[in-house]
């Protein structure tokens, strides 16, 4: 019963996996913070955000559950797929590192995820459409509070400065990833399903190098590397996450939670 | 002394004393006392159920357990502005915490072992809570008994749903399942009635508190409470409490329950119970870590509030 | 298949559980230094150190099935235990901590290993005589290379001293866990089979007492903290240690390795 | 240049060069470079094998790993003893890594993504390494092939156990092993043949290596006979290799392979790798933490060799 799943492979439900999957170990890294923030206000703001991206991919894994038909729940897509299977960004399997590191990947994300849960909201598909009509606002609150503290540790003291730069380039690597297109998004964006991702990248550099600009931070130079997350080719940060995510499901087959 | 007698004259009649009224200095220092340990133990109690997020066994749990904790932070935050209006300020507090001078709740000192221990605490801990909380909702000092009155709203939420967590495994569970809440609950149970505090006839600074509308029940009063409400749930939840001697006294109309190791709740509180120095370590590394993100926005808040200089 | 086993819990066989599980946890945490040791000589000691203590911990857990009857061999005792099942010392859980932290623990550890070895090579069980017979050897190895650490850093410079010391007191805490004595020990002791652990405490004290004092260390006071692990209950880290311990055996059902 | 040439016909006599002989600056350097590099893929090699000792299946299999790990150690420690027998301290070699201007073979810089990684870089990163190291053992510089034949018999049997760790899988194992270890030869296949290196025309440093007796055979010719071995493995195993154009070439007496992705190889090499990163930052953070305790170790060195004060 808790061997793991094996997931259709077809463009939409791909498509579907990558925002739901990008959520949830999104949500993974950010809920590392509950109890351990700076400040009270930040334990609530991350307990928040963690527990907005869950409500997000629990809705968006439950429309890929239905639209692959067979038969999967939330539960079993989120819990009892291979690691190759999860085609989640990799940018959300780095460690949640200092809080400069959370801030700049959170403002990356929420940026991204704002952008497409707005195009979303025009799906064809009317339920995903819903979906992104809730998330949007939340994804739109988590850009402002990301990118408020983004400016504010960068024009700020030259620790906090440092900390941000370092975090800036190190999680800047991982944008080529984010808009990179392939045949999924294509199949996606001819049935109407979504945009491709790709078709975001403009804005969403417009948007981040406004936040940048505030901070009065440098947007860096691209490099040559490329990750594969979205493929599901992960990082090796992605088998010690699901091996805590996973553990109770795999441990206690048959179990009702 | 005309201060004081109308000060007593009011607790006396009931009424509700505000943070601008006069208040004996020794009234506002229990308050402090009371109120800020309350906030920190908030604050340190969302370590223990912290330790599962990422572990929870299905998206509905883990949404819960991340609402739960955030709603405790929540409430830490309203417990510290409580605080504040005595006049001690957030940071002060902390400080205490930080070094070990100001308590939190002990009960939060015992490790959390299975996932069954997040439901387990939902029931028995908040359960425990709740009853030594909702007294508080009608506490002399009006600040307090409105924070308490959203907070007790909120933990009832939490206790129901901590319940029907296991109430869930215990019914459509497997015997592993099963067998891992009443062990959670075997664990759980006699640390969560120890957190009525010491029996009566060795708790000094009742008294006083019951006076001045502080504290309104008893310790064992609320402990016999909790005990009688508490049979008749496990019975439905079809656990077994780990206490051999829990029979019905017929004179009493309450449970009679079997001796508590006080011993134990002293070496707890005294700082050597299980996890002591791992939650006090986890909240000073967090705030030490965080101090350049703290210091970082007051000097940003610093810049942007100097004028401009003019672009070139 | 992979559901968790249920483990007897007559003494002897807790007894031996106590032993290999020890070994085991204690080597998990030595093996997070393969490749992350200050010099290329400890990556060796250490994964050598790790290597031998899966051994005695093999042998351990083979000899508690057969003697449970129960047919679970040493990857079943191993992987698909329940936490609380777990009978090793807590001390051995704690992470690793820097290298000071881990040269403390490992004499510590080693120094109960060797005293305890040396009494099981005359256990009336001849299988549990032969593995002691060959531990032995290798704990005495491991204490002098860790003893030697200690000694090496206690009296050095003022930044090893100072981590030593704290690793000292943080690790002194869960010293009383080593020599209690209960039921189980006495079962074991009655038939023959090993030492009551407490027999162990004031040779072991002597010895540590011979370390420190070389190292020009004092050894701390005790405190009323107790930890419980060789009862099963253990520390918060165990769950996550062991989520990534039995992962695989956990989400391959049926595997054959 | 009387030494020179007398070096000239040691080595055209198949002489061996030891640490004491004169030798030009120019091989000194090529050894130092070459050896150093060879000691530097050991140690950074530990790191994607490192990633699953915590993970390993059985108890068995996480022994195995351990002893090759240790192993590794151990030749990385000879190889450095060797290159410094030239004249260049282990330190010094090791801030070239740390620093970035020494390398190591590329293929460590790929991730370890699951357990049949393990017997995969045995069979095949070990297969090819050790068809590179064989002719290394008839170097023309002694301590260096000294060296290579104890590391070259301890990796034969590395890679006859990542064999049979993956066979054990495709024999015995189950339809979701099986297709763990298809996955893993997926992804390793086309980085280990690219361990042997560019093709021979563009492989500029060859010649001048081949001339002194460093380098025996070329890189197309070592990847020739590794692709020929490895194409019967995999059959025995059951796996496909994933290059569609394998196919037998009589002429050639050799399999034909498809196309290698150059630009992938050097995009790696340059430090773009999906690894390079993590790999190097691991090696200076493990450096760095461990700087207290080599400076410790010095210290207690020096003390100990003072003379110790009488005691009072």
């Amino acid at each position: 019963m808790q061997a793991s799943i094996a997931v259709d492979l077809q463009p939409i439900v791909q498509y579907l996996l990558r925002i739901g999957d990008t959520c949830l170990i999104h949500a993974q890294r950010i809920s590392e913070w509950s109890g351990h923030a700076p400040i009270l206000e930040e334990d609530i703001a991350m307990s928040n955000m963690a527990l907005d991206l869950i409500g997000q991919s629990r809705a968006v894994l439950t429309l890929a559950g239905q639209l692959e038909g067979r038969g999967h729940d939330e539960d079993q897509l989120a819990f009892l797929r291979q690691e190759k299977d999860y085609r989640n960004l990799t940018m959300v399997e780095l460690p949640r590192g200092d809080f400069a590191f959370t801030v700049v990947r959170n403002a990356m994300m929420a940026t991204l995820m704002k952008l497409l849960w707005e195009r979303l909201h025009e799906s064809s598909n009317a339920e995903l459409a819903a979906i992104a009509g809730k998330a949007v606002k939340e994804a739109r609150y988590h850009q402002q509070h990301a990118a408020d503290w983004v400016v504010r540790l960068g024009d700020s003291t030259d620790e906090a400065r440092q900390r941000i730069e370092k975090a800036l380039r190190e999680l800047w690597l991982y944008v080529p990833e984010l808009f990179e297109s392939d045949a999924i998004d294509e199949a996606a964006s001819a049935a109407g399903i979504g945009p491709r991702w790709t078709d975001l990248q403009a804005k969403w550099l417009e948007e981040m190098d406004a936040i940048l600009g505030e901070a009065t931070l440098q947007r860096p130079d691209d490099a040559a590397f490329r990750s594969t997350g979205k493929r599901g080719v992960h990082s090796e940060h992605m088998g010690y996450i699901l091996a805590e995510m996973q553990y109770l499901q795999r441990a206690y087959p048959g179990g009702v939670w | 002394m005309q201060l004081e007698e109308r000060f007593d004259a009011h607790i006396d009649a009931g009424d509700f004393i505000e943070a601008k009224d006069w208040m004996p200095d020794h009234y506002r220092k229990t308050l402090v006392r009371q109120i800020s340990q309350h906030a920190h133990s908030e604050i340190v109690g969302m370590l223990p159920e912290g330790n599962w997020v990422t572990r929870a066994p299905t998206l509905k749990r883990k949404a819960i357990l991340l609402a739960k904790i955030q709603d405790e932070a929540g409430h830490g935050l309203y417990l510290y502005s409580a605080a504040e209006t005595l006049g001690t300020s957030r940071d002060q507090m902390l400080e205490a915490l930080h070094t070990g001078r100001a308590k939190y709740s002990s009960i939060f000192n015992y490790p959390t072992l299975t996932w069954a221990d997040m439901g387990t605490i939902g029931w028995l801990v908040d359960g425990a809570a709740i009853m030594n909380q909702v007294p508080i909702c009608r506490c002399s000092y009006a600040p307090y008994a409105r924070a308490m009155i959203r907070i007790c709203r909120e933990e009832s939420f939490h206790q129901r749903q901590g319940f029907e967590a296991l109430l869930t495994m215990m019914q459509h569970g497997t015997e592993a399942q099963k067998a891992m809440v009443q062990d959670a609950v075997n664990r759980w149970w006699w640390p969560s009635i120890m957190m009525f505090g010491p029996p009566d006839d060795q708790s000094p600074n009742s008294a006083q508190s019951m006076r001045w509308g502080i504290k309104r029940i008893s310790n064992d009063e609320l402990r016999a409470k909790f005990i009688d409400a508490t049979i008749e749930q496990a019975k439905v939840l079809g656990v077994t409490l780990p206490d051999p001697d829990l029979k019905w006294n017929e004179e009493r109309q309450h449970y009679d329950h079997g001796t508590i190791d006080w011993s134990e709740f002293w070496r707890v509180v005294g700082g050597d119970g299980p996890c002591n120095r791992e939650r006090l370590g986890a909240r000073v590394k967090a705030w030490d870590d965080g101090a350049w993100v703290r210091d970082a926005a007051l000097a940003h808040a610093a810049k942007r509030a100097e004028p401009q200089p003019l672009a070139a």
